[in-house]
């Protein structure tokens, strides 16, 4: 009896579990099916369909004989709120009339990255789109899989420094390119922000081991103390509890006035400022991090925080639209060189009411519009190189005439 | 003699169906869950490539969990085999850097040293082995993570080639007739399940039980050397993450199997391929289903909690742990 | 009979897999009655005192309580009903102190307010095993630091303090020593002269003689007959248990020491000292069967254990006629040593595991092919080929250990050793817990296998047995051997139980 | 009767057994102070490790009960992260009260959730800790995308000064007698020291467990609104990420259990005290936090070799052995 209750409840549970993500998807087809009809408003609705179905053709031909994509999104987690950000950015695309498939790859592990990729491959897609945030050694599997299944794949927020791996891909006809925020820069431009503040003792909170866009992070700020003459007092690597791996280092090494978290600000920069306060250093310790979160407001408000960098959810979305330029036969960055993007430094609440209103609010950040029109045939690498530069919470605000 | 024979006959009927409703179970719910995501991927699920990619992605986990019977049937866990698997990757793509030829053996050899410690602890020191082995654990990620430098390191060209799949293909079937006829076959495995059983009672039969745990945890160890190796060439880098899932994957994979955790009688490599089949296909279903995004892990669970019940659809033992 | 039972049982039935363990049986106990219930092993006595204390449910037949329907769902539902068991096996939790475990589940007395009054329950736990004629046993102290007839008595005071209306002792007496055995006897008395019933579950005749007002047998799970203390005959209950005649002399038909003969030695044991042993030294000879005995406490359970190697701090050597010394018990096993113990059941078997595996165990060597591969046809044969032997009651090789009854467990451990081809056999109570039936045939395997020659050292704390059986009588007390007795017809059980005391 | 007087401790070893419990964590303080004295040898700073030990400790209380009853769950840290971020939204509604109600409420209901599905299942309580945890992870990972979770300063009042004393003070008291001084404490000893045994007593396993989850999530609920209170923040954890928020109170437990001259709830807090020092060591060093575990690791192998080889009498192996607790 127990048992068929067991059984019972487990089959309503799972039934929940699908019925909730069915909607999920119905709805994002419902909304596909509006902006369809918004575009079929534009221009001539039956015909593009039909041509749709037609495919491929004839490529010299107009827009509308675009093929129909699939982008496969592999992501380390949803739970932090970079990872919730991208992939939305993912989502946007969508607006496009393709479909998006988020697979969550969880645990940072390289060889979970490597299935997820196959799983998306075999789920047909079209463009694998994923950050190599394992680290480049990846890169050259993924590659294989990638030529070996004729499936086109992008890289954000990833830099590839090995010449062999460079070499590797370059060769490689489905490989797109890459996207970056330049994650070294980034992290010496914080550095040298506190500089200017008047920080000299710094302490390092490293959000994760093994993880590229963390450790160029690390080496951009280390090298900044270095060549401003600082001192690197210590590094903290993934505190279980971060409270207390800084409270210890502050009590120990009470020189320090400045810590900088490369990540995760929700994760480590409150409870560092909960650490300050608690050995009684309000006000003479600096912070800064990275990522956005709720409750950075409050603490730029108060001065508890000095800086955050963050808001880099369009190297997914540039990334998506250069690797479906190159689907479409004309590709936007046919040297695969790496897109630069600008990162958002927040200092204010206001700034990030903006950016929650106007880049990941309800409406993507460009409209699809604007999305055709920055990949379109006429546009060069150095024209959608500008388009993402100018990429800032002020010009989302004007683009949208508000 | 004729009557005897009769009488095993039926019995080894009787006895599949009496005794072995453990391991008849999981293999249903291995079924059922194939058919859902065959039916919910639209059959993408049994294309060719795709039975590719779950033996791909499942080949470590096959090669940890098969091993990690023998230390399960002890009664004991081995909860640093994901650790080790990841750090012996590691040492074989340092190795590779001198003499792609001594990774392999180094691997294993890695492997095997890191269980001899583990059971050495253990029979020696008497400390608990789910102790013993959580600080191993926490060794070896250091370990790795120092070694690596924090970052992955890619592996020599040279030694990518061989990544063939018949290459691997061929280590696996070896490694796997290997283990199960020791398991099956052999005193060995016999005398580890009468461990598991009853220690003292084992011992007072002459089982060696210091020599049994030892071999368990060094076995445990030459599998991690062998899914570090064959995972190394498959992502063609070393990382401080790499295999660190596959200690809960194998836990979960055999009690899925319908193996208890406290080992013993219920002991069956079935129970591994099972298990780790179901852990796959799940894995990989999931996504061919289109059922990614943040609903995926929520889904995994509750389907993990119908293949448990389902594979303990039979008369509930008592042995709750 | 105007009285309504206490307990009226009716046509009980029960199955285990293809075992029939109970058909239809009947019983009926009135209050001031001591009910025996006596049966082969497998004859279904334990299984009967299981279901009416609830932790077995029948699958068929009925119960009435005071002339009320009884169905208890568990054993806790029939304590509640004024139902309380004894059982063999051991039943005290050895982390939580004695007091703790006298009234654990009745631990609501000591509540006040949702806090327990630990102080009041220690006080309480011992003034109830004085009463019980306990001294030596604190409340406070850890069950684990208790010896195993201590906590036997533990379990006797905890069921005592419940004063349950029904009180049911299964084969408790052979876990005690003499001291305890007086304790649970008078403490039966008490019951009945409070007017209150005992179901006594017992294999020894002379106990269930002396003890009981009734008798009923039970034999392969099917009511016999109910005798009346009148009619009690220990032939008469032997042959009506098994079936036939069994002669009142089932020891060995020979009663003096054969001097006659060679005796070669096969195991020499010199200067053994442990924590509990002091420098013993012995021989075990080959076509002889040496008999140890003593108190419980003696230390003679230790020597079993510490001439097949099992202790490693052991002082003095123990070494095979060959030479060979016995370092360890895989050493000794493979000397086809074979080692029985007192405690079969966490000892002596793996009790999940089935039949086969069991016997099969100390001889996967000899089974195996190539020197490493072993086919299961091999372990079949092996394994169905001694169970036969000895005629272990089972449906099948494959049937888990722990389905059978005591005797027929015994045998699958006889038939473990007996399939790897033993020379030596060292017996720690080999007949404990065992009916007569059975008991006969271990007896005539013993003789069977000292006239094959092999050495067999027999410890008990049965001293007919002891006496019965030995060519070789040694005595021990305190951890040292203090007298040899030679096989002689004219030696009194008096005469040994000096040495021992 | 003369026979009714019960043994009685002497004030003298009443003394040694008070210096043998708190040795530990007095020895590693001391090695802290030699490292660094102007640092370290200020009171605060003792006071400070005390402190950082709380919100281990009461995690270390909640998974007592369940490691005395043999039930080892590593979903405590997936339950303590969702009830945290209902907490926090309940916080951000009501206040304090809200917080406190929101955490405790929701983390008993996902203690008795598991609970329940612990005893449906009838499967080992690692394996239902694992398929729980997964689907908790995940539901704090979609709970969190449509809210805020961070808490505003003035509802961190339970962490900070005197508060911390109150609440932990009251959480020791309360742990304390149930553990050693109710009806279900002795009751769940009895099915940790031997389940089969405790069940034929008529004591009701299956409702203890359960009523363990429960209490547990009780428990879990108050260590929440530490944890919470203490970081000002939290954050919704996946991929198993939650797991590792159960590894150092589960040292801590073990280490405490080990502890043979105290009580257990008084031994979890030595444990748990220890390790926190443990942590702050590394950092007077200088060396890299990620050994932390390891050391932890290496010292608890150490701690346990020397207890468990203190009496050397051969006693073979047993793997089932269960974790002794002093009565």
């Amino acid at each position: 009896m127990k048992k068929l209750i067991s059984i019972i409840l487990i089959i309503m549970m799972i039934l929940g579990a699908v019925a909730c993500n069915s909607t999920k998807s119905n709805e994002s087809k419902e909304e596909v099916k509006e902006t369809e009809k918004k575009t079929d408003s534009d221009t001539d609705g039956e015909e593009v369909k039909e041509t749709e179905k037609k495919t491929d053709s004839d490529t010299d031909g107009e827009e509308v004989e675009r093929k129909p994509f699939k982008i496969g999104f592999s992501v380390w987690g949803t739970s932090d709120s970079h990872g919730r950000y991208v992939s939305q950015a993912a989502s946007w695309v969508e607006e496009l009339g393709g479909e998006v498939i988020v697979d969550v790859a969880q645990g940072f592990t390289i060889d979970a990255q490597v299935a997820s990729i196959e799983n998306l491959i075999q789920s047909g897609a079209d463009i694998v789109s994923f950050c190599a945030y394992s680290g480049e050694a990846v890169i050259p599997k993924i590659s294989e899989l990638a030529e070996k299944n004729e499936v086109y794949f992008v890289m954000w927020d990833t830099t590839v420094s090995d010449p062999a791996i460079q070499e590797m891909v370059d060769s490689n006809p489905y490989f797109v390119g890459t996207t970056n925020e330049g994650q070294f820069e980034a992290g010496y431009e914080t550095v040298e922000y506190l500089a200017e503040q008047g920080a000299t003792d710094f302490v390092i909170i490293k959000y994760a081991i093994g993880v590229a866009i963390c450790d160029e992070r690390v080496d951009g700020a280390s090298k900044a103390i270095d060549d401003l003459g600082l001192n690197l007092t210590y590094v903290i690597e993934v505190p279980e509890d971060t409270k207390k791996a800084v409270e210890d280092t502050l009590v120990n090494y009470p020189e320090v006035n400045a810590v900088v978290a490369v990540g995760g600000t929700a994760m480590y920069v409150t409870p560092s400022i909960q650490a300050i306060e608690s050995v009684g250093r309000k006000g003479e310790v600096l912070t800064s991090g990275f990522d956005f979160s709720d409750t950075m407001g409050a603490e730029l408000e108060a001065g508890d925080l000095s800086l955050v960098l963050g808001g880099h959810v369009v190297t997914t979305h540039f990334a998506n639209l250069m690797a479906l330029s190159a689907y479409w036969g004309d590709p936007i960055n046919p040297d695969k060189e790496q897109l630069m993007i600008p990162y958002l430094t927040v200092t204010s609440p206001e700034d990030i009411d903006n950016f929650n209103k106007y880049v990941v609010g309800d409406v993507p950040p460009y409209t699809p519009e604007e999305m055709l029109d920055s990949i379109s045939s006429d546009k060069t690498f150095d024209d959608f190189q500008k388009i993402a530069m100018e990429y800032s919470i002020e010009d989302v605000i004007s683009r949208r005439g508000e | 003699m004729m009557v005897v024979n009769m009488d095993i006959k039926k019995g080894r009927i009787q006895s599949l169906f009496q005794y072995n409703k453990s391991k008849i179970a999981p293999l249903l719910g291995l079924v059922l869950l194939v058919v859902f995501f065959a039916i919910t991927s639209k059959g993408k699920l049994l294309e060719a490539s795709s039975i590719e990619n779950i033996y791909n992605q499942g080949f470590p986990l096959l090669i940890t969990s098969l091993a990690f019977v023998y230390v399960m049937a002890t009664g004991n866990l081995d909860f640093s085999i994901g650790a080790n698997v990841g750090f012996c990757a590691t040492i074989a793509c340092y190795v590779a850097f001198f003499n792609t030829k001594l990774a392999f053996p180094a691997a294993l050899l890695t492997g095997a040293l890191v269980g001899l410690i583990n059971s050495l602890m253990y029979v020696f020191l008497k400390i608990p082995s789910f102790i013993a082995c959580l600080c191993m654990m926490f060794i070896l990620t250091a370990a790795n993570q120092t070694l690596t430098g924090g970052g992955s390191k890619m592996v020599p060209v040279e030694l990518l080639q061989n990544d063939y799949s018949i290459v691997r293909l061929v280590l696996l079937l070896i490694y796997i007739i290997i283990i199960v006829i020791i398991f099956h076959k052999t005193k060995v495995g016999k005398q580890l399940e009468a461990l598991g059983i009853s220690v003292e009672a084992s011992i007072q039969t002459g089982v060696n039980a210091k020599l049994l745990f030892i071999v368990s945890y060094v076995v445990t160890g030459v599998a991690a050397g062998l899914a570090g190796y064959l995972m190394l060439l498959r992502v063609g880098a070393a990382s401080p993450t790499l295999g660190s899932s596959l200690t809960i994957d194998s836990i979960i994979a055999l009690v899925l199997g319908g193996m208890s955790i406290l080992g013993g009688a219920s002991s069956s490599m079935i129970c591994a391929v099972t298990g780790s089949l179901i852990t796959t296909v799940l894995n990989s279903g999931i996504v061919l289903a289109g059922m990614g995004g943040d609903a995926q892990q929520l889904i995994k669970g509750a389907l993990f909690i119908i293949v448990v019940s389902i594979s303990t659809l039979r008369e509930s033992s008592s042995k709750n742990f | 009979m105007d009285k309504t039972p206490i307990i009226e049982v009716k046509d009980i039935s029960k199955r285990f897999g293809n075992t029939q363990a109970l058909k239809k049986v009947s019983m009926r106990v009135h209050s001031g009655e001591v009910m025996g219930l006596i049966g082969e092993n497998g004859s279904g006595k334990s299984t009967l005192g299981s279901i009416i204390s609830g932790n077995l449910k029948a699958d068929e037949g009925s119960m009435l309580l005071h002339g009320e329907k009884y169905a208890p769902q568990n054993s806790f539902v029939a304590s509640e009903n004024g139902v309380a068991m004894i059982v063999q096996e051991q039943g005290t939790i050895e982390t939580i102190t004695v007091g703790a475990n006298i009234f654990a589940g009745r631990e609501g007395k000591f509540v006040k307010g949702g806090i327990l009054n630990r102080r009041q329950l220690n006080i309480e736990a011992l003034s109830l095993l004085e009463k019980i004629g306990v001294h030596d046993i604190r409340p406070e102290e850890l069950t684990n630091n208790l010896s195993f007839e201590d906590r036997k008595l533990v379990e006797v005071a905890r069921a005592f303090h419940r004063e349950p209306d029904l009180f049911i002792v299964d084969e408790t007496t052979t876990a005690l020593p003499q001291k305890g055995r007086e304790i649970l006897y008078s403490l039966i008395k008490k019951i009945k002269e409070m007017g209150k019933a005992v179901i006594f579950i017992t294999h020894d005749i002379d106990e269930l003689i002396m003890v009981c007002d009734k008798v009923t047998i039970l034999k392969d799970g099917s009511y016999v007959t109910e005798l009346q203390k009148s009619e009690m005959d220990p032939s008469l209950i032997k042959s009506l248990m098994v079936g036939r005649e069994i002669s009142d002399e089932y020891y060995r038909s020979d009663s003096d020491y054969d001097d006659s003969k060679e005796y070669s030695p096969a195991l020499i044991a010199k200067n053994l000292s442990t924590d509990r042993l002091k420098n013993v030294s012995l021989e075990i000879r080959n076509g002889e069967i040496l008999g140890l005995v003593g108190l419980s406490d003696c230390g003679m359970h230790e020597l079993g254990k510490a001439l097949i190697g099992y202790y490693k701090d052991l002082k003095g050597s123990v070494a095979k006629a060959n030479g060979v010394k016995i370092t360890n018990t895989n050493v000794a096993i493979k000397e086809k040593i074979a080692y029985v113990s007192k405690d079969r059941d966490s000892e002596s078997l793996l009790l999940s595991a089935s039949i086969k595996n069991n016997i099969n165990l100390p001889y996967l060597d000899s089974l195996s092919k190539f020197g490493f591969y072993i086919t299961q046809s091999s372990e079949n044969k092996h394994a169905s080929f001694w169970s036969k032997k000895l005629d272990v009651k089972c449906s099948h090789i494959s049937q888990p250990v722990l389905e059978l009854s005591g005797g027929n467990k015994q045998k699958v451990v006889l038939a473990k050793w007996l399939g790897n081809e033993s020379e030596i056999f060292i017996l720690d109570c080999p007949t404990r817990g065992i009916d007569v039936g059975v008991k006969e045939s271990i007896y005539h395997m013993l003789v069977d296998l000292k006239n094959q020659g092999k050495a067999i050292l027999m410890i008990s704390e049965e001293l007919a047995e002891i006496i019965g059986m030995s060519d070789r009588i040694l005595t021990m007390k305190d951890g040292e051997l203090t007298h040899e007795f030679l096989r002689d017809p004219d030696l009194e059980e008096s005469d040994i139980i000096k040495y021992m005391i | 009767m003369k026979t009714n007087i019960l043994r009685k401790e002497s004030i003298l070893s009443g003394i040694k057994r008070v210096i043998l419990t708190l040795l530990l964590p007095i020895l590693l303080y001391l090695v802290l102070v030699l490292t660094s004295f102007e640092k370290f040898g200020k009171f605060d700073s003792f006071i400070m490790t005390i402190n950082q030990s709380m919100v281990n400790l009461a995690i270390g209380w909640s998974m007592m009960f369940g490691i005395s009853v043999n039930l080892f769950d590593f979903s405590v840290g997936s339950r303590l992260v969702l009830a945290g971020l209902i907490g926090v939204h309940f916080s951000q509604k009501f206040g304090l009260l809200g917080l406190i109600l929101g955490c405790v409420v929701s983390s008993v209901l996902l203690g008795s959730i598991t609970g329940l599905v612990f005893s449906i299942l009838k499967v080992p309580s690692i394996i239902t800790g694992f398929a729980v945890l997964l689907i908790f992870e995940s539901l704090g990972v979609i709970l969190s995308k449509n809210m805020v979770n961070a808490i505003s300063s003035e509802h961190l009042v339970l962490a900070k000064g005197f508060n911390i004393y109150i609440l932990i003070v009251l959480l020791f008291i309360f742990v304390y007698i149930m553990y050693n001084h109710t009806k279900f404490g002795f009751q769940i000893k009895a099915i940790g020291g031997n389940e089969r045994v405790a069940t034929s007593m008529g004591i009701n396993t299956a409702k203890l467990k359960f009523l363990t989850y429960v209490l547990g999530g009780f428990l879990v609920g108050f260590a929440t609104i530490l944890y919470v209170s203490n970081a000002g923040t939290i954050q919704p954890k996946d991929g198993l990420g939650s797991m590792s928020i159960a590894f150092t109170p589960i040292m801590g437990v073990m280490l405490g259990m080990l502890i043979k001259s105290c009580n257990s709830v008084v031994g979890v807090f030595v444990g748990s005290w220890s390790i926190t020092i443990i942590g702050s060591v590394m950092v007077a060093f200088g060396w890299e936090s990620r050994l932390q575990n390891v050391i932890v690791g290496i010292f608890l192998i150490i701690v346990m070799g020397f207890q468990l080889n203190r009496d050397k009498l051969f006693k073979p192996i047993t793997t089932k052995k269960n974790i002794q607790t002093n009565n």
